[in-house]
């Protein structure tokens, strides 16, 4: 039996004081935890009134994707998937283009200049290889950064997760690959995928180390990908995190959980191991958090959310030349010409 | 041995379904009829696909007949051909079309050949089936319309019902037919179309086109959802006083030249529809028959109404103009009848 | 902005070269040109690939920049849209085009879709080639010729050599172009055609057409391997006073519509011919185009001359018959002509 | 270090008497060993003077294929890739369909319905996911049957192999996955595929037995194979095996290995660690063999491949309708309309 890695118990007692990093940056990654919380069940509403596109919560998720991308430097790449809004907010996405970005407006859709994020990849797993290449471009460039890359479970069983892992790890490329179990696949429960009791004892068939962490531990998770960084950015290499967690909402705007698993079972991760109580009452017992800075983070992030949804709300309408625009850099002659049938088709509509 | 001839069922009860209900009804009879019809693919399961069109079957038929699986497409399709090689029938889903390309490899290198390959030692009569094409503001990949990739794959026949009532006797068919079937379900009509449809067993043979208008000056050539639009633009055009054979092919392979130069030969005009983007779609194909077997037929240059040669645009406030609208189609029957 | 103009190297000395060996020419100086530029793929390093058309480039540049790498397709095209966001320009091998398949979710769901994805924040300049088409009797999937699935999917560039001089400055071409680009390495040209080839840097541009024999009685539209074949049923036709236009495409994406009109409008006559099999080849999607854009010019019905609708045959005694033989051309132009 | 499992050292002295099988079924596994080695070395001429296609030998390799197919039984299926032709052979392939099917003759690419043989797959890796189905597929049926196939230690990056493996381990379905590492990939050193120390160690990873063996070591491979049959009958699922061997021979007819390895490391595995070698020196250790017994073997053998070389030679001429024969089951008129021009094809090439 493998040991899941944990710094702080539910409780949000300590188990491993040595391991508590400085305050100011707990504290910072907490403020991201709250802050996309907030934002995830604002976008869930925003679905619902037909305000964005479908949208998939990562809510319940917030150690996991908070404490794995705060563990990285200025230049290091993230290859996010359709569940990491989280991650991508906290790396420093801008809010209105999050908004944009679901809502499926081009321009949300444009990956601005000052991140090194890869588009968000619906296609599952596809990102590892995508990463494995940025990974060893990288090394191959002498940079010394990394880059790190979200999976769910059920992707582990796709062969591009193979294909990438292995990728990486044979060329021994900075690259940190991150299983976020959260139990299902939609309805299909952890257990369909795989016969392995962990997903990280792949990591030895790859030759790269392994790590077990609770994901809902906020100080584990980001403990176990700055070791994972750090390794990488050493130059030794990839290296494959599971981190156990659970998602608390429904897959997507479209699902009903109660379709596939009780209330129960997703009531006691609530009740019981919510990775942002966690935290909370560890920065509460350490005195280092109490209710007043808990209602002015509350006011501040409304007051951002508020702001970016102004934003969006008001920025200029999708032009339909946006359809056209990037297929190819040197546009072949038939894309020329299908930007007039585009005109045509916007004066009938019109 | 030629294709499965029609089975009506006369005698049978009806009831009102949408196509979504129709398919489920179809592979619920199919399951009952064939012990060796089982399904599986991501989440049909207990929950009963993301668009709930195995919804019940688990349920009834139990766990060994209709499961959920890893989440791979490589996997679902590769050991679709193993089954196969055991006397297992699979009708496997994928979750979108859009997730066909990760199981590619298998369809267009096994599914394809496995029978050629070993000289009809093990067949592949499986099904695969999967949502289809534009018009929900889903997430990218979840609004492809993958089709060219299967009818260029020799040896894939290509399935597309329009109706609850062909979509059952197409999924009875397809179900039956010795031959690898793909059946698009179009995600749009999944809802949005209901009929009359009889409980019991019948099937819809594969490779009959379905003749939704009757008109003598333009041939309107088109597939899944598209028909929906082109009758919509044929029914504007009439009351112009401009009449539109419409066709709808229901499969692409095996394909019912027959109806369409038959229609060609009486307009001389033809515009063909399609969701999927443009350059090598289909449309090409039967704009090539037509201008092999029936150019002379032809008053007017051939005109193809189809999508832009992107992805399917995942801008959701614009991608009507993406998805061909039934003004677009307007527009196209208007240039072929002024050619 | 249009296409690169081509860029002739009036000054640069001569040397009679094959096609693999005006390949390799290619990428060495690419290489040489452009620290940016990298090689992998399987067997590409020490080896130089299984036609040699890599040799001796790791061992001039370096297995920095010309290197092995794990057998994956998905793993080599996926890393490629990684490398190409950190700035690296890959130039992968796949050693046959018949195991593009097991890559192609990357080709079709990323390396297309990529920069539209992102609205170009990531380009993917990065160039695929490989050995594909009939005529060696080699194992099965090595003789495919699988360019409708690319020519199908926006985004990419589908380049096919025929001359060991286009070969050279194609290359040179498509690495230097931001698109993806795709070159088919026909197997049986890479070393039955030789020609002087200027040694130093010279483009051919993506695009153009290349006319192999002017006439006025029928049109060949053609690339590849077929080009030779259709040269040779050309030549036959002369004898019996019968002139035919001869189009090496060169680039199918893209495509030089204008020089195929220009023919069709001066012959009238169209035979389409390609390796691949016929139904939904890219014979279908130039035949549709010449059908809404130059009907009114066709004075025959347009054949199409291709592949079976199987796999490419693996029965080395009989697969001739699969594959276009200047014979079944010369009969398609008979045809043409009395139609 | 994970051991390799060995029952003769390369002398042919045991090192665990305790596991040898009983004379028999050694004599009947050396004697396919011979003959595949010969037939082997045959089809090679035969390629080389264009009398069969491009053919990739296994010379080298017997003790892993011949050891590891002769643990099934009848009923059982398998699922080759290019270069198990031994492993079909000892499973009883007619040899003179072997030469038909690498001459690129259609009846030679007709399985024989006596044998659950799939299809020789060229697209590596691609024959996991189908020994999967078809494991899962026995299950189901609740037959006491199972599958093994085979593949490269190059094939393991591929991501069907991990699709595969994972898929018959989550389904616990009776299948036997072999990796015959044999050093290369054509010109790819095993070191470029993985960072793992041995392949097998992916097996954890998917919840399932893994072991390394000998490869050349028959009664190791045999044995092994065997365990994992009989767990696989039992019901218990998959198994991974990685079997130690070397291509003793150049890759395909094309292939020139000069370009990529030293004759030495080559003439190294030919003198010290022939799988052939090792078990007939047990053999003649044990008094179970001798030299009077080899010529009678290499006679037979040699008379086996000449009549099947003359039934090859003399069979039917390849009929051109077999181009589109078994296309489709119902062929789609499109298929019925390129009779006719293959009919003309015909008509014109005479
Ligand atoms: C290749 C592919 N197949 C299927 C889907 C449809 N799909 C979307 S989410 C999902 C379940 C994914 O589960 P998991 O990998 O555990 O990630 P989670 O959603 O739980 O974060 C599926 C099957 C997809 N997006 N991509
Ligand atoms: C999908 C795919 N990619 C590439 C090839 C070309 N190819 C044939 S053999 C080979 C090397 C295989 O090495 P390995 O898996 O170790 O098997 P071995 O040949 O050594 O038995 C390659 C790359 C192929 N057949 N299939
Ligand atoms: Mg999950
Ligand atoms: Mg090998």
């Amino acid at each position: 039996m493998a040991e899941m890695f944990q710094i702080l118990a539910p409780d949000g007692t300590v188990n491993k004081p040595e391991l508590v990093p400085a305050f100011d940056k707990i504290e910072a990654m907490y403020r991201q935890m709250v802050r996309t919380r907030y934002l995830d069940d604002r976008f869930m509403v925003l679905a619902k009134k037909n305000q964005m596109g479908t949208y998939a919560q990562f809510g319940g998720q917030e150690a996991s994707q908070v404490g794995s991308v705060m563990a990285l430097q200025p230049g290091d790449y993230i290859a996010p998937m359709y569940r990491s809004t989280g991650a991508c907010i906290a790396y420093g996405w801008d809010l209105h283009l999050v908004i944009m970005y679901w809502r499926g407006h081009p321009e949300g859709w444009r990956i601005p200049p000052h991140l090194n994020m890869l588009p968000i990849i619906i296609d599952i797993a596809a990102q590892f290889p995508h990463a494995a290449g940025v990974a060893m471009g990288l090394k191959m460039a002498g940079k010394k950064n990394v880059v790190m890359s979200w999976i769910g479970e059920g992707g582990t069983s796709q062969g591009d997760f193979h294909a990438g892992v292995n990728w990486a790890a044979a060329t021994e490329s900075p690259a940190i690959f991150v299983i976020e179990n959260n139990g299902w696949a939609i309805s299909v429960p952890r257990a369909v995928q795989s016969k392995a009791d962990f997903l990280m004892r792949r990591a030895e068939g790859y030759g790269i180390p392994g790590y077990l962490v609770d994901g809902n531990d906020l100080l584990a998770v980001h403990h176990i990908a700055s070791k994972a960084a750090e390794h990488a950015r050493a130059g030794n290499g990839a290296s494959l995190i599971e981190q156990i967690t659970y998602r608390m909402r429904p897959h997507t705007t479209g699902d009903d959980p109660k379709a596939y698993r009780t209330d129960a079972e997703t009531q006691d991760w609530i009740d019981n191991r919510d990775p942002i109580d966690r935290i909370r009452k560890f920065l509460i017992l350490e005195k280092q958090w109490d209710a007043e800075r808990e209602v002015a983070l509350k006011t501040e992030v409304e007051k951002e959310f508020a702001e970016a949804l102004e934003k969006a709300d008001t920025y200029t309408k999708p032009d339909p030349a946006a359809l056209l625009e990037y297929a190819m850099v040197n546009p072949a002659p038939h894309l020329i010409e299908q930007q007039q049938v585009l005109a045509d088709r916007i004066r009938m509509v019109k | 041995m030629t294709q499965l001839a029609e089975k009506p069922n006369p005698i049978s009860e009806k009831k009102v379904m949408t196509l979504a209900a129709a398919l489920t009804d179809g592979m619920d009879i199919a399951l009952e009829r064939d012990e060796k019809v089982v399904m599986y693919g991501e989440d049909v399961g207990v929950m009963g696909g993301v668009f709930r069109v195995t919804t019940g079957l688990q349920g009834k038929h139990g766990k060994h007949r209709v499961f959920d699986t890893p989440l791979t497409e490589e996997g679902i399709l590769g050991t679709a051909v193993g089954m196969c090689a055991v006397g297992w029938k699979p009708v496997v889903e994928l979750q979108f079309g859009g997730f066909l390309y990760a199981g590619l490899d298998q369809v267009i290198s096994h599914v394809s050949r496995y029978r050629y390959r070993s000289r009809g030692r093990w067949n592949t009569p499986m099904v695969i089936r999967f949502p289809y094409g534009g018009g929900l503001n889903l997430l990218e990949q979840h609004h492809d319309s993958p089709e060219t990739y299967l009818t260029h794959t020799p040896g894939i026949k290509v399935v597309f019902p329009t109706t609850p009532y062909d979509a059952k006797g197409l999924m009875l068919a397809a179900i039956e037919d010795p031959d690898p079937v793909v059946i698009f379900e179009n995600i749009k009509l999944y809802r949005s179309v209901k009929e009359e449809v009889p409980t019991g067993y019948y099937t819809v043979p594969l490779g009959k086109a379905r003749k939704v208008m009757d008109g003598s000056d333009v041939t309107l050539i088109t597939w899944g959802a598209m028909v929906t639009q082109c009758e919509a633009a044929a029914k504007a055009a009439l009351e112009a006083g401009i009449s539109c054979d419409v066709l709808d092919l229901r499969t692409l392979v095996p394909l019912d030249l027959e109806a369409i130069l038959e229609s060609v030969e009486k307009t001389g005009r033809v515009v063909i529809v399609h969701e999927a983007n443009l350059t090598s779609g289909f449309g090409g194909e039967i704009a090539a028959l037509i201008a092999e077997k029936a150019l002379f037929s032809l008053e007017a240059p051939i005109l193809r109404v189809a999508g832009f040669d992107t992805m399917h645009s995942p801008f959701n406030p614009i991608n009507h103009f993406h998805r061909p609208e039934p003004a677009y189609i307007a527009d196209a029957i208007r240039k072929v009848l002024e050619a």
